[in-house]
């Protein structure tokens, strides 16, 4: 027994909390990309997160591309969007003040959710489980659907692999560079501005995989986007904006922490990422991973 | 410290700066503006009007904070659908007198806003719009399950009462008059707050804080104080709501409101005294426009939003007042 | 020999205000030139945008027969120029190393990093602690350090012994000779007069957006009344 | 009193009701004015709709401006609790009539009913009581309930406990689960852990149809467990998909398939609009076709008489064979149990569930006797 | 001998650090010193890149808590103060990379600086013409180091080097008792570095200084006495002949300058 409760439901418990967290580490991951490398608060990302589920959705409604495929195709088309954005609109924000950035993409995101609204209608559309990952697995203390597991391996694999690109690489410095300097660093004879570009198409598609991986779990709708985005800027902001790892790491730990209030008090579910937030902010106002800047 | 912020550096009204001429003139301008707000009732539909003026005041404070201290709230719904609940509260179940009433939302917004101040101080930039975000959607949540707000019912037919107990204000005429008035209050105190003393030190702590804290100001302690008396402002717009539309309910503190107010100030002009009163003219009329037509209204929203981050970010406003006409009219910031 | 950089009737402005007048000025391979002037009348204006940092000018610039003024600002580094800005420009959320690593080698023939350490020993010490995290004048030094690598053809250094100690500062120095002697090009932007002297071939007196006087260091000597006057040495 | 019966339908055509109001609601009422001949008592019937955008304060405005401007004499349609209340205000203040065709609150003909407004469709109790009461009687006695955590939930599963209990089963266990969660897995293991027969969701929309999807994920049915959904619409079951949603048992206001006329109508609805309607659009069509019946009969357009009229007289249309609206303004009709069909058997996109059970309204509704309105109480 | 001694009383010591040390994440890059500011002296700290200086006026200046050591000002011990508030109590620095407020103008710059003394700050409630009374200190300042034409330029537009004339001019405006400046001449011209020198010399008179000057010619020129940094140490310390004198600070430091 822990806490009242059998310690079977416990580590149920537990393991849903990390499926939760797989999906905040990847949207929190693509937003503290993109926000560590453009400094611009990606106020698109749950539209993108939703148009990737769409476009999974669109894909194998018209073209009859396989759930298989929509991991690849939604990334690479949403991802595509983000880079056309970015280089006719986004781009000439970076040498103002950064909260231009934010409000772009906040107009950008009613825009976009506005229209699939207005087109799709509110309510959301279906998208079956592709076979192979249907059914569950009946781990004793809980059955876990093979889907769900997926979703953890996945989304575990995804993220490393992009810290790895950007912590790691020389790329990544020249990225990090360039946040803080462009044109200094465009002197020393980088193109930055596609750098930029292809980071946020990177930041985009990464929403997008989240979107395609949420497609058959929770519905496809317009407005799937609008609610989520809020919790994953706590995420970040509890990770220390900027910090990839922290994004990540914070991602998982909040998702357990949300599971497990969802069986001691459920009514708080909801805002316990606010709490945490607000404790973190005061105790360490850079946030857990968060470099004081 | 990091690069300065390109937000449109506040327009500063110094007479001393503008020529004689133009002084008559913007005094000619103001004059204007009082006779159409008088007149307005009687032309046009007095509660959409008097919506306006609240949503105008709302945004004039959200401005205050933006416009002089470079803070993006993103939760000032959070103050106005505060005060607008407390408000409704006091003056339908306490069965308070309007003006008491009010003063409980203002209180009401002055105390969120030193709670949610002392927290979110802490970050600055987008860190703080997203922690003052995070915070309001907390309050949403809360006001959703308070038995007092009546969750998604809100609190309805809010009575109106009788102002200091003589005037009676169901009687349209009297409300708006009333209204009015404490829209005018409310932006004299504004602009009375952003043009003293301690306005100046707002700015250059906006400008360079390390540079001010080796001069000796406690930073911290004047961002908050500002971010106090935007929320109490707000906190009044808020109040007043209540009593115009006789209902509080969740829209006034859910996040697309604060998105409103912000897109109110953007149309508007960041930074100026009046570009707040148009864009709230504007978003509001907009909302009623586009009520009757096939049209959704988020569409538009979003749009307007992107064509004045790209095209106008000083607002109607401040792009009138750079204009060579402005400048005439020495609108035009020193420097 | 013909001019390696060659800037005229440059023009420059900042938003509204009108910095560069006209400037001209010739610089040869292998010679070091130095601009001198008081504060504000646009060295670091000239520099800039020569690089292409100021957008708003226009004049002719033609780098090695190439035409910098069409040039997207990348590709005027890979033509050979590199530049150490005033204020330096060390990155914060890199480390020293990769500060040092950040600019790619445009041309064989740049200093290796022994060279460097051994040259600026401190870089060495902080190798591994966040670019600005440096003192003053380690960053100074760090700011060079990494345009040496490059194997660009032509520096530009806005004033570079900027709050450096005198022995550093006599180090720059012979650093720079020793640059020279392998033909690099340079083009100085100086405050510190003794300095300038020991190094530069040719000097410019820079007022107010145009060049005044052009005159070779033999004629210092010469010239110390109009120095006297325009710069208050 | 004028020379034109105006009929201002107050929806949502952009926020999250769009599908359950929006422009086929406005249709719905079109029907009914032509069935009337596009006029009544001699004058002619106009229909004019706008978009609240869910806003309440929107929603008052506009009615305002309707009735003082425009000169409407009856608004329909008021997709939420709060909007309902809001314009009812307004409607009340000027002596107009409101028609709450889509609003599921039941406090509006209980403490919160208003003289001058009708609410004709459905409301919460009605839904949990009927529900509840039907599956105990059939012997499904163990109930876990996943609420969504505000009043609207509440409602749902104070009123259906209620039922269940009156009909001798109990509820094992509940959940309150916060508005717009996404993700229901700890409640479905919860309620696996519980070995209820019945797993309840009290909750509405994509709330809603996330949970069934996910109950299925987790394979409810496979350990024998049968989920009932409070309210469920022909467009959430669609995002389902009926492969996942197939078996699910909901209660609603309107079964298209009951008889002829039903059947006729969502016809005809479905010729003008391409879909089904739902009950909310065939709650409008009967609302508005007693109103203008009403007005024919007193031959004025003035509240008073017309609301009279409505009460007098019964409700006989496709919605509602045998309704009648009562005294605290509840329009009291059957209710029904309907069960979602398998892919297999549905023959096109509006046929996706059969109907299980009818419920007479009686015994569905909160009876007068349990009533908190002062309309009837004193 | 005893009137001497009269006449010229020994200055006491305004500032003085007492075992002074900073560690960042295990580099030590201050350790053990002890300072000693005297009123109406100006006290300077050189040294090479890198020898500790600027973190020692960020130690000074409570920018950065120390690791070790203690630090009393006027008699009280400030060690666990903030900032700001040993700036009120008249301990007030330059930066080393300039400092001033972009987008006011020069006399705005000034009149922030003033506005706290003069106990004009926290007002919301009167107007900014209350601030006029500001502008003939300010004004003297501005005339002073030579600022005149450029008193209603914005901050951003001044070039560097006018840019730390100004930040030197706000400094003062606090009429500090302790002064401590970084780098005050970097990046300044001749003639500027002159005025600047003299400005110096004179606020000197009644509050005591303590600057870093690479430029050892006006330290040779206006400093009463030097302390010499090196690897976060004291190196040598006494009036600048003693110090120049000294083989060590030589090659340590000053190379051919000396
Ligand atoms: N960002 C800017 N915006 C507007 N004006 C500027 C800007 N930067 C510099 N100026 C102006 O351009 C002129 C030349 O500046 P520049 O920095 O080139 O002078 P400088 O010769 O380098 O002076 P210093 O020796 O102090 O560096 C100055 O008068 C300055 O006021
Ligand atoms: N915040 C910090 N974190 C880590 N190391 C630091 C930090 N600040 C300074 N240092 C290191 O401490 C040493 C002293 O730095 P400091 O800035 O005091 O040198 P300085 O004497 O001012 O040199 P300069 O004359 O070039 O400015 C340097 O090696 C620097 O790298
Ligand atoms: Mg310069
Ligand atoms: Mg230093």
């Amino acid at each position: 027994m822990i806490f009242g409760i059998p310690l079977q439901a416990f580590l149920g418990q537990l393991l849903v909390g990390l499926i939760n967290g797989s999906f905040y580490a990847l949207l929190s991951l693509g937003l503290a990309v993109i926000f560590g490398l453009l400094r611009v608060i990606n106020f698109a990302h749950g539209a993108q997160y939703m148009l990737g589920a769409f476009v999974a959705f669109l894909a194998l409604k018209f073209l009859g591309v396989p759930y298989w495929g929509a991991l690849v195709v939604a990334p690479l088309v949403v991802g595509a969007v983000g880079a056309l954005i970015e280089r006719t609109l986004l781009s000439r924000l970076y040498d103002l003040d950064h909260l231009y950035g934010m409000l772009f993409t906040f107009g950008l995101a009613l825009a976009i959710e506005g229209s699939f609204r207005w087109y799709f209608g509110a309510s959301g559309q279906p998208y079956a489980t592709p076979k192979a990952l249907t059914g569950v697995f009946n781990l004793g203390f809980m059955v876990l659907p093979i889907y769900r597991a997926w979703v953890i391996v996945a989304s575990l694999v995804v993220c490393l692999a992009v810290w790895a690109l950007i912590e790691k690489t020389r790329l990544g410095a020249t990225l990090r560079a360039a946040t803080e300097n462009p044109s200094l660093v465009q002197s020393f004879g980088i193109n930055v501005p596609m750098l930029l570009t292809l980071t946020y198409a990177l930041g985009a598609g990464l929403a997008a995989l989240a979107g395609v991986l949420a497609a058959p779990i929770y519905q496809v709708s317009p407005l799937m986007g609008s609610n989520i985005i809020i919790v994953v800027f706590a995420v970040v902001v509890v990770g220390g904006m900027g910090s990839i790892m922290g994004a990540i790491v914070t991602g998982y730990l909040l998702g357990i922490a949300e599971g497990l209030t969802k069986v001691f008090y459920p009514e708080a579910s909801n805002i316990v990422i606010f709490v945490i937030m607000a404790i973190v902010l005061i105790l360490r106002p850079a946030g857990l991973f968060g470099k004081e800047g | 410290m990091a690069r300065t912020s390109e937000l449109p550096p506040a327009t500063e009204p110094a007479p001393s700066a503008a020529p004689v001429m133009s002084r008559t003139l913007q005094l000619a301008l103001l004059l204007g503006a009082a006779v159409l707000l008088i007149a307005a009732p009687f032309v046009m539909y007095p509660v959409f009007i008097m919506k306006i003026l609240c949503f105008a005041l709302f945004a004039a404070a959200f401005n205050l904070l933006l416009g002089y201290t470079g803070l993006l709230s993103f939760g000032h719904a959070a103050f106005f659908g505060g005060a607008a609940y407390f408000t409704a509260h006091a003056a339908k179940v306490w069965g308070w007198s309007p003006e008491l009433a009010l003063l409980v939302g203002v209180a009401g917004g002055a105390a969120l806003g030193l709670l949610m101040g002392a927290i979110a101080i802490r970050r600055q930039g987008i860190y703080f719009a997203m922690v003052t975000l995070a915070l309001s959607q907390m309050f949403f949540f809360a006001c959703l399950q308070m038995p007092f707000t009546h969750g998604e019912d809100g609190i309805q037919s809010v009575p109106r009462g009788r102002l200091f107990g003589v005037l009676d204000l169901n009687d349209m005429t009297t409300m708006y008059f009333f209204v009015l008035a404490v829209f005018v209050i409310g932006l004299l105190i504004i602009w009375r707050f952003v043009n003293s003393p301690f306005g100046m030190i707002l700015k250059a702590i906006r400008e360079n804080e390390a540079r001010a804290t080796s001069l000796g100001y406690a930073t911290a302690q004047y961002k908050l104080g500002a971010f106090v008396m935007s929320a109490t402002l707000a906190g009044l717009a808020g109040g007043l709501k209540a009593l115009v539309m006789q209902f509080a309910t969740l829209t006034d503190v859910a996040w697309q409101m604060s998105g409103e107010v912000v897109l109110m100030t953007l149309i508007g002009g960041i930074g100026t005294m009046v570009g707040p009163l148009v864009g709230a003219g504007i978003v509001v009329g907009l909302q009623n426009q586009l009520a009757t037509s096939a049209f959704p209204v988020t569409i538009i929203t979003g749009l307007v939003f992107m064509v004045c981050v790209m095209l106008f970010r000083r607002g109607l406003i401040g792009e009138f007042a750079h204009s060579r006409f402005g400048r005439a009219l020495g609108l035009r910031p020193p420097g | 020999m013909s001019a390696l950089l060659n800037v005229s009737d440059l023009n420059a402005w900042y938003g509204e205000s009108h910095i560069l007048h006209g400037v001209n000025m010739h610089v040869t391979e292998g010679e070091t030139v130095c601009i001198l002037g008081r504060n504000g009348m646009g060295k670091t204006t000239t520099l800039r945008s020569i690089m292409g940092l100021v957008r708003k000018r226009t004049g002719a610039i033609t780098f090695a027969g190439q035409d910098v003024m069409a040039m997207p600002l990348h590709r005027t580094a890979r033509a050979g120029l590199g530049f150490v800005p005033e204020e330096r420009g060390i990155f914060a959320s890199l480390s020293v190393d990769e500060n040092l690593m950040l600019p790619p080698v445009v041309a064989p023939g740049g200093m290796t990093l022994d060279e460097i350490f051994q040259l600026f020993p401190n870089l060495l010490e902080r190798r591994n602690s966040p670019g600005t995290k440096l003192s003053g004048g380690e960053q100074q030094m760090l700011a060079m350090a990494r345009i040496l690598r490059t194997g660009a053809r032509c520096l530009l250094l806005d004033e570079p012994t900027e709050g450096l100690a005198p022995v550093i500062i006599d180090a720059i120095g012979a650093v720079l000779r020793e640059l020279k002697s392998r033909g690099m090009t340079v083009v100085l932007v100086e405050q510190n007069f003794r300095f300038a002297s020991k190094v530069a071939d040719r000097f410019y007196v820079m007022d107010h957006g145009v060049m005044t006087h052009e005159f070779p260091v033999g004629e210092l000597d010469a010239r110390m009344g109009m120095l006297q006057e325009t710069l208050g040495v | 009193q004028d020379d034109k019966i105006v009929i201002g339908v107050l929806g949502d055509h952009s926020s999250a009701y769009a599908d359950v109001s929006g422009p086929n609601l406005v249709e719905a009422v079109k029907m009914a004015v032509e069935e009337a001949g596009g006029e009544v008592a001699g004058r002619p019937v106009e229909v004019i709709w706008a978009d609240s955008q869910l806003k309440p304060d929107v929603a008052a405005t506009i009615a305002r401006q309707w009735i003082e401007r425009d000169g409407v004499d009856v608004i329909v349609d008021l997709p939420s609790t709060a909007i309902a209340l809001a314009a009812g205000d307004v409607a009340q203040q000027h002596d107009k009539v409101a028609l709450l065709t889509s609003p599921a609150g039941s406090n509006l003909t209980n403490q919160d009913c208003r003289s001058n407004s009708i609410h004709w469709t459905y409301d919460t109790y009605a839904i949990a009581n009927s529900i509840g009461r039907a599956l105990a009687e059939s012997g499904k006695k163990n109930w876990f309930f996943i609420s969504a955590d505000y009043s609207f939930g509440a409602q749902l599963e104070g009123d259906a406990t209620a039922a269940i209990e009156a009909a001798g089963g109990k509820v094992v266990g509940s959940a309150r689960v916060p508005l717009n969660t996404v993700d229901f897995s700890s409640f479905l293991l919860q309620a696996q852990a519980s070995g209820a027969d019945i797993v309840a969701l009290a909750n509405a929309g994509n709330d809603t149809v996330n949970a069934i999807k996910q109950a299925n994920e987790f394979g409810l049915a496979q350990t024998g467990q049968q989920v009932a959904a409070m309210v469920l619409l022909d467009n959430d079951i669609n995002s389902v998909g009926l492969d996942l949603a197939q078996g699910t048992l909901y209660s609603t206001a309107f079964a298209w398939m009951l008889n002829d006329k039903s059947r006729a109508f969502a016809e005809a609805f479905r010729e003008r609009t391409g879909i089904n309607p739902n009950m909310n659009m065939a709650g409008s069509y009967s609302a508005v076709k007693h109103y203008l019946a009403a007005v024919e009969a007193v031959g004025t357009d003035e509240a008073g008489p017309v609301l009279a009229a409505m009460r007098e007289m019964p409700v006989d249309d496709a919605f509602a064979p045998n309704g009648k609206v009562r005294a605290d303004g509840r329009m009291v009709h059957d209710m029904y149990l309907m069960r979602v069909k398998a892919p297999g058997d549905s023959e096109g996109p509006w046929d996706i569930a059969t109907l299980e059970e009818t419920i007479p309204g009686d015994t569905a509704f909160r009876s007068l006797a349990d009533s908190q309105c002062p309309l009837v109480t004193d | 001998m005893t009137r001497a001694a009269e006449t010229a009383p020994e200055p006491q010591v305004v500032l003085s650090a007492r075992g002074l040390g900073k560690d960042f994440s295990g580099f030590t890059a201050v350790n053990n010193v002890n300072l000693d500011i005297h009123h109406a002296r100006i006290h300077a700290l050189i040294g090479p890149n890198g020898a500790g200086k600027t973190t020692v006026f960020n130690l000074l200046t409570k920018f950065l808590p120390p690791t070790r050591g203690r630090i009393t000002l006027l008699g009280t011990d400030i060690t666990a103060m903030k900032p700001d508030a040993v700036a009120r109590m008249g301990l007030v620095r330059s930066f080393q990379i300039s400092a001033v407020f972009p987008h006011l103008t020069v006399l705005e710059n000034l009149r922030v600086a003033l506005q706290r003394p003069a106990g004009l700050a926290t007002q919301f409630w009167r107007p900014l013409s209350s601030l006029r009374r500001l502008d003939g200190r300010a004004d003297e300042l501005i005339e002073g180091l030579g600022l005149t034409p450029w008193r209603d330029i914005r901050a951003a537009d001044l070039s560097y080097g006018r840019k730390r004339v100004l930040e030197i001019a706000t400094t003062l405006a606090l009429d500090p008792k302790v002064l401590l400046l970084d780098e005050p001449m970097a990046g300044m011209g001749h003639e500027d570095v002159h005025t600047v020198a003299e400005i110096i010399r004179d606020v000197a008179r009644d509050r005591a200084v303590l600057m870093v000057e690479h430029n050892l010619s006006v330290v040779a020129d206006i400093c009463h006495r030097v302390t010499v940094l090196q690897r976060g140490e004291i190196l040598a310390e006494g009036d600048y002949a003693t110090v120049a004198a000294d083989p060590r600070v030589r090659t340590a430091y000053m190379g051919s300058e000396a």
